[in-house]
């Protein structure tokens, strides 16, 4: 009795479902799912979305959970599944708790884009990662930047987000790497690396723990955008803006008063608005044929150029990190 | 100054025709809810009106609702226990970081059971032995509990468990998902429990004076704690539900779910001050609660609305299951 | 029993505590013990420190407000909108709007509790999970950025009036004196203390107690609002999703180990900041020391058990009657 | 008899002057009159007693004089201008002050707070000036003879003292108007003494009294007049010296005294309970009895004299620190009422509300909540064997009610009462300890449970009483026990029990006994 009922269910969403397909040729329908709600980062990617899909003809809707945590996307990935939109762009809470949701909309013909970061251990899961710059570069153009403000000498520490961020990871690993090995930045010593847990009174606590603990401190590298906020403000509360040289990874919005008055120099960052235009180009080229989604295939995204699908489906926006200063600063707003 | 009645001014009362007594309880208020509230999800997306996707989306909210279950009759007999969440989080925890460590998966799994217990007789002996009002000691275990899951687990997510223990909720029994079934089976087991047994009578008793029903020879600590180490094993037992459904475990593993259960709780009817409330207003409140969420969800509905629905819902439900009960003990 | 002696003051158990603990932190790590360390201890305390008062006043009369986080956020979130949208107004507007908002969120929470008669603690939960609805509701789940925060406000945790003290530590110690004041030494103050020490019995002595229980939870809106404010000083944004989350643990585990007993009419002013002063110099030598922010939440809660047990300890004149069997 | 009592109570009725008039006072409680017109003239500067058995509209009269509650009908006149008391404090600002029977505290306040609060009409942003306070509380205990320091809290302290503290803050309030219900029974002698003393002393400044007592002889020693209530009528106001004990006591019940409690015969066999050396410090010490079966041992004593302490810890709601209890010849060990009810033993509280009944729940659940097994002999209940056994009760017992399904806090008490003692029948108990069993219990229902407390103890039951009514416990006990501060101090046969001989052994042996005589 259930059985049938589900069946007919089932069939009645796949019919739904299968409508949407049919009408995909001409009108491919993208929802993106953010880490959590309120985030601004999140806002200009989202803005990136709508103008590609604005001139794509796509539908584009962003839902996003009210926290990060690991489960929260779930009931979203599941209710636009039954929606049966043709693609669901993600930027996933958590690498591990989501294969299986993500598998059921994927049998069900979605395409599964995971956005600005990745389910790393579990790509298998999604078709596509869309990251903004290839990762492996993050952390040394990190260290450049603040070896070339502090003149490639001094104490160094790192304020991260939290331990398990793969992304993090990944740039601290190679920042790791690129100090001991490459006699450049010989002279730079890395003390310690912090987590504040991407919380900005946790991040705070950090950051002074750290002026404290390390007086002879002459650099941060927070690669988070709340922590280089909160580490910023640390730094202008204490008066240290002299003694401390801050960078790392924010938004133009979050740091602009910062830079303007002088606290901290210059931040890095990529676009977010490209992401999700480069992610809205794909989706539609890939739902209508017109990309192959297999590394070495290449497309065009007006404003960005030709872009390579790379190995293990990642798609990179940009090849560099964009860097934020007093001099062009005022030219972004997100 | 007693203010009793005389029989005669009080035998309109007792003679209330059934239909008005059966209106007149909370759980029809429920009930009613219920069927606007998939009236209303059927018309705000043409998407809602698939069973499977609605059994489907009950596996999300299945461990808590399971947990509400106990909950009601902790809430029933006059207490109240606000660490579930955290206990599903810490035993998970424990189940994912021995597991991690070598231990077999099956002795991992009772290690969590195990920790549920003791959590749960800690709650227990800190309300029942030293007399610690238990919306208080709750309150500093789940800020506890959570906090030990995560100097246990960091904020790593701990992954990688053999494919049979992963997916519970991808696995049906007649189209539907095992928690699901575990929740309605539970629902009928705790339903008889309290309806129909001593155990069940005496916990109603308790609630309603547990003063009367210690001089009344029931065994009032005991019959306590043994809800609240029952508590702790159902909460552990949700935890293996959630840890399997995800397919990985970290420490914020259902935070914030104390008010999702105590929302089902109250939404069921259970009067806050103990000695009134039924299973079946809980089971109703469990449905009423997936099919307000998945239905926003599914609607496009941004979650705004949701949290402030639920907050919303948790005020007008105790609100009115109060005034319910006030009146009729007038 | 001198312990327990010690206990009864509990302002004199905390200062000792603090001192020690002090001590002990100084000893792993010299570092700790400097004046650089008060300064951020001091500005770490002022935003626990003002919603603290208000939570206080609840709890002293014999209920909880576990929706303070929520408050801080909305307050803050309507002043920070109205620096963004209307830049022209004066500053002070968005002070004034941060408190109004507190202040009537508090009311609901007030009206709700008094009318229905109802838990506060339940009622709370609800309207702490409402409360951050609404919020994400009106902000449009936008925060607002540091630009847009005025210099005079962020000035405030910078700039000193008077001998190199910032203005949040000022206004956070005004606002502790004026609570002991009110506390302490005015009609209305002693009848919070007389509601929460016996509910029932106040009427008959003249207290109305409805609405002075729905004073005391517009105040604690009101002062959460006050620390809003403060939040959008100390960390220069503020966003609707982040801001005040989990607040309210963070400002009632003081209040507990500061000797405010939750079953009401008991804790001073004294205690509670002693209270807020401990755990902010626990919360600030855990980096330093090393310690994972992990342990904090673990901290807390066994904070909060222990400050539970003290308590009944005390009221069951020592150890040894804590574990006597019910007299009931 | 004092010189003064008789000078000012000798002036006739129409030279004195009025304080306070009640004119058809009425009051309904949820449909029920417990009070019916009530015409009253209270003189100023006399000490008006107040009479009536328990529920007889005394204390209800004394709370709408004082704005606890408000009348249903009728008007009260202050000095011939008409008032509305709304509240205590209006009450409070027209004068008149209400010492309620259980001393109200807010226990975390210090004593001079306590006096304090609610006497100011200040603003409420007003200051407390503490200085003055203390010295104003000082002046106030020196003036009732304790020496206390003002400024410790009210936790933890006894409930006289915390009754001085009440009378007290009357004194300090400047009343015209002092009621004061049943102030003494927390009192020893000499601070009932003290407490008459400050009285008079009041009645000669030219304020006025109302004093609601049981006790016949406190009445005569210090009251002009008396008002006997009944069944929520005023039967008559008289004064005191005009009237005899006896025709005061038909007054109040509306019949003759003698004959009412019917006799009992006794035939006692072995010993069924035996207590040795109980004690709980601070409540009783070394408490050593037995009862055997058949025997109803009466226990006497002033309220909080530590009889119900004694019956708790036998019953193992509050177990003793030492001791031994004995059940047959067994010694037993009781760590919860559970264990009592495995061991034959029953038990009605005297705090029926709140230890008894289950207040929403139905009758009959009331009825079968010790006897599970009986209602549920496989574990799950059998309604139609639960409503079997309820109804049998309710028909054996006599309890008046709509139906079984029916909550039972819509009983009146004694219905209630019953039902708590048709539920430990169904125990068929061995040992029964009663507390109180008849209060709040009408008359005519009372006569019912005199006889069934003998059908008891006639089947062989061993029973406890403990009751404060003197008549009921020396008419139903084979043994009359007294307890005094928290100590044995009398065991009668049933022939030398006497009103005199129990009260003697209840009054405190330390205090000079003497002077209370000498009062009197």
């Amino acid at each position: 009795m259930f059985k049938r009922l589900t069946q007919l269910g089932l069939s009645l969403g796949l019919a739904v479902a299968g409508a949407a397909v049919a009408h995909a040729a001409d009108k491919v329908s993208i929802v993106y799912i953010p880490k959590n709600t309120g985030n601004p980062y999140f806002d200009s990617l989202e803005k990136g979305f709508q103008d590609g899909c604005a001139k794509l003809g796509c539908t584009f809707d962003a839902q996003a959970p009210a926290t990060a945590d690991a489960t929260s996307q779930i009931p979203f990935i599941t209710a636009q599944t039954q929606r049966g939109v043709s693609v669901i762009a993600i930027s996933p809470n958590s690498p591990d708790a989501l294969n299986q949701v993500l598998d059921r909309a994927r049998e069900r013909g979605i395409l599964v884009l995971a956005v600005n970061g990745d389910l790393v251990g579990n790509l298998q899961h999604r078709d596509a990662g869309i990251l903004p710059v290839d990762f492996t570069k993050t952390g040394p153009g990190q260290v450049e930047l603040l070896g070339s403000e502090i003149g490639y000498k001094g104490d160094i520490a790192i304020l991260s987000a939290t331990t398990d961020a793969p992304d993090q990871n990944t740039w601290i690993a190679a920042m790791k790497d690129v100090l001991a090995h490459n006699p450049k930045y010989a002279k730079m010593k890395l003390l310690t690396i912090a987590y504040g847990d991407d919380d900005p009174q946790k991040s705070t606590t950090e950051m002074e723990a750290l002026i404290q603990k390390y007086p002879t401190l002459k650099g941060v590298i927070s690669p988070t955008t709340v922590g280089v906020a909160a580490a910023a403000q640390v730094i202008e509360t204490a008066g240290k803006a002299k003694q401390i040289t801050l960078t790392g990874l924010g938004t133009p919005n979050q740091m602009r008063p910062f830079i303007k008055d002088g606290t901290v120099h210059a931040i890095q960052l990529w676009s977010p608005y490209n992401e999700g235009l480069l992610t809205a180009y794909f989706a539609v080229g890939v739902k209508s044929g017109a990309i192959k989604n297999s590394p070495g295939t290449t497309f065009e995204v007006p404003g960005l150029g030709t872009v390579t699908i790379g190995p293990d489906h990642i798609i990179n926006t940009q090849a560099e990190l964009t860097t934020f200063d007093e001099s062009n600063i005022d030219k972004y707003n997100f | 100054m007693t203010t009793n009645l005389p029989p005669s001014a009080s035998s309109q009362d007792a003679s209330k025709p059934l239909w008005r007594a059966t209106l007149m309880r909370p759980e029809t208020m429920t009930l009613v809810l219920l069927v606007a509230a998939i009236i209303v999800g059927s018309l705000l997306s043409r998407f809602f009106d698939s069973l499977s996707f609605i059994l489907e989306s009950a596996t999300y909210y299945s461990e808590f609702s399971i947990v509400a279950l106990v909950l009601t009759l902790v809430i029933i007999s006059g207490e109240i226990d606000l660490s579930p969440a955290a206990m599903m989080a810490l035993s998970a925890c424990l189940f994912g970081s021995a597991f991690q460590a070598g231990v077999p998966i099956g002795l991992a799994m009772v290690i969590s059971i195990v920790s549920g217990v003791v959590m749960g007789a800690f709650n227990g002996f800190m309300v029942l032995w030293l007399r610690l009002p238990s919306l208080m000691v709750t309150i500093g275990t789940l800020t506890m509990y959570r906090g030990l899951a995560q100097i246990l687990a960091g904020d790593r997510s701990i992954s990688k468990f053999p494919t049979w223990f992963v997916g519970v909720d991808y696995r049906e029994l007649y189209g539907v998902p095992i928690p699901v079934l575990i929740f309605i089976f539970a629902s009928i087991v705790l339903a008889v429990v309290l309806g129909t047994t001593i155990l069940g009578r005496q916990i109603y008793q308790i609630g309603t004076s547990e003063v009367a029903a210690r001089y009344a020879g029931i065994k009032v600590r005991r019959i306590k704690f043994m809800l609240f180490v029952s508590m702790g094993v159902v909460s552990a037992i949700c935890g293996l539900i959630a840890t399997s459904r995800l397919a990985s475990v970290r420490y914020d593993l259902a935070s914030g779910g104390e008010l999702q259960m105590v929302l089902i709780v109250m939404l069921g009817g259970t009067y806050i001050f103990g000695g009134r409330g039924t299973i079946l207003g809980t089971f109703i409140a469990s449905w009423l609660l997936v099919i307000i969420a998945t239905g926003m969800t599914v609607a496009d509905i941004p979650v705004t609305y949701q949290l402030t629905v639920m907050g919303l819902l948790l005020i007008v439900s105790i609100i009115s299951t109060n005034l319910i009960y006030s009146r009729n003990q007038a | 029993m001198t312990i327990i002696a010690l206990l009864r003051r509990r302002e004199a158990g905390i200062i000792v505590m603090i001192v020690i603990f002090s001590l002990f932190v100084g000893v792993l790590q010299p570092r700790f013990l400097t004046s650089e360390t008060l300064r951020i201890v001091l500005l770490a305390v002022p935003l626990v420190m003002i919603a603290a008062m208000g939570e206080m006043m609840v709890i002293v009369a014999r209920h909880v407000d576990l929706s303070i986080g929520s408050i801080l956020g909305f307050s803050s979130i309507v002043a920070g909108m109205l620096w963004r949208d209307h830049p022209g107004l004066p500053v002070l507007l968005g002070v004034v709007a941060a408190l109004a908002t507190g202040s009537a969120l508090g009311l609901v929470n007030g009206l709700v509790v008094t009318i229905f008669r109802l838990p506060s603690i339940i009622v709370t939960l609800g309207t702490l999970s409402l409360y951050r609805g609404l919020l994400f509701f009106y902000s449009d789940s936008r925060q607002v950025d540091p630009q847009y925060i005025p210099r005079d406000i962020i000035g405030m945790s910078q700039t000193s009036p008077i001998f190199g003290i910032p203005w949040i530590i000022i206004v956070a110690c005004v606002i502790a004196l004026a609570t002991y004041f009110f506390l302490d030494h005015t009609r209305l103050g002693r009848q919070i203390y007389a509601i929460g020490s016996n509910p029932t019995a106040a009427p008959l002595r003249g207290i109305r107690a409805a609405p002075v229980t729905i004073l005391v939870f517009v105040i604690s809106g009101a002062l959460a609002g006050v620390a809003g404010v403060l939040y959008a000083s100390r960390f220069g944004y503020v966003n609707p999703g982040i801001t005040g989350v989990g607040f309210e643990f963070t400002v009632i585990a003081p209040i507990v180990i500061g000797g405010v007993s939750i079953n009401g009419g008991v804790g001073s002013v004294g205690g509670t900041a002693l209270g807020v002063l401990l755990l902010g110099a626990v919360s600030v030598a855990l980096p330093v020391l090393g310690v994972s922010g992990f342990w904090q939440n673990a901290i807390y809660g066994a904070v909060i058990l222990f400050a539970l047990v003290i308590d009944r300890s005390v009221r069951q004149g020592g150890l040894k009657g804590l574990l006597a069997r019910d007299a009931a | 008899m004092s010189a003064s009592t008789q000078s000012i109570g000798g002036q006739s009725a129409a030279d004195r002057a009025i304080l306070l008039s009640a004119r058809g006072i009425t009051k309904q409680f949820a449909g029920v009159e417990v009070l019916r017109d009530v015409d009253l003239d209270l003189y100023a500067g006399e000490i008006h007693a107040l009479l009536g058995e328990n529920g007889a509209g005394k204390s209800t009269f004394a709370k709408i004089v004082a704005g606890v509650h408000r009348p249903s009908r009728g008007v009260l006149l202050l000095n011939n201008a008409r008032i509305e008391v709304l509240s205590p404090l209006a009450a409070q600002k027209l004068g008149i002050t209400l010492i309620h029977q259980e001393p109200i505290s807010f226990p975390d306040l210090s004593i001079s707070e306590n006096l304090a609060l609610g006497r100011d009409d200040g603003k409420p942003l007003g200051r407390v000036r503490w200085a003055e306070l203390k010295r104003e509380a000082n002046s106030l205990m020196a003036q009732l003879g304790i020496m206390i320091d003002v400024t410790r809290p009210m936790r933890g302290l006894s409930i006289a003292d915390q009754q001085m503290v009440e009378i007290a803050r009357a004194l300090a309030s400047e009343s015209k108007l002092i009621i004061m219900d049943e102030p003494t029974a927390p009192l020893t002698p000499k601070e009932v003494e003290t407490l008459f003393g400050i009285s008079r002393q009041l009645r000669n400044e030219g304020r006025s009294i109302v004093f609601i007592s049981h006790r016949l002889e406190e009445v005569r020693a210090l009251c002009d007049r008396v008002t006997i209530f009944r069944d929520g009528n005023k039967i008559a106001t008289e004064e005191t010296k005009n009237l005899t004990d006896a025709e005061i006591i038909r007054l109040m019940i509306g019949r003759e005294v003698k004959g009412y409690i019917p006799k009992h015969k006794t035939t006692v066999g072995e010993v069924a309970l035996a207590v040795e050396g109980l004690t709980l410090p601070g409540r009783f010490e070394n408490i050593s009895f037995e009862i055997r079966k058949g025997e109803i041992v009466g226990l006497g004593g002033l309220v909080g004299a530590g009889r119900t302490d004694v019956a708790r810890a036998i019953f193992g709601v509050a177990p003793a620190a030492s001791g031994t209890i004995a059940v047959n010849g067994q010694v037993v060990e009781i760590r919860e009422p559970a264990d009592a009810v495995a061991q034959g033993l029953a038990f009605v509280p005297e705090d029926r509300a709140v230890a008894g009944i289950f207040r929403t729940l139905p009758v009959s659940q009331n009825i079968t909540a010790a006897v599970p097994e009986m209602i549920a002999p496989k574990g799950f209940i059998r309604h139609g064997l639960e409503r079997t056994i309820a109804l049998d009760s309710v028909k054996k017992m006599m309890i008046r009610l709509v139906s079984p399904r029916q909550p039972i806090g819509e009983l009146s008490g004694g219905n209630q009462q019953k039902a708590i003692l048709a539920r430990w029948l169904l125990t068929d108990p061995k040992i029964l300890i009663l507390d109180e069993p008849t209060r709040g219990v009408d008359i005519g229902v009372k006569a019912e449970f005199y006889e069934m407390i003998g059908a008891l103890a006639a089947s062989g039951r061993a029973i406890l009483l403990i009751s404060s009514e003197l008549p009921e416990l020396l008419a139903l006990s084979d043994r009359v026990l007294v307890m005094s501060e928290g100590q044995l101090t009398g065991d009668f046969a049933r022939g030398d029990a006497t009103e005199e001989s129990v009260m003697h052994a209840a009054v405190p042996r330390r205090k000079v006994v003497g002077d209370a005589q000498a009062a009197a």
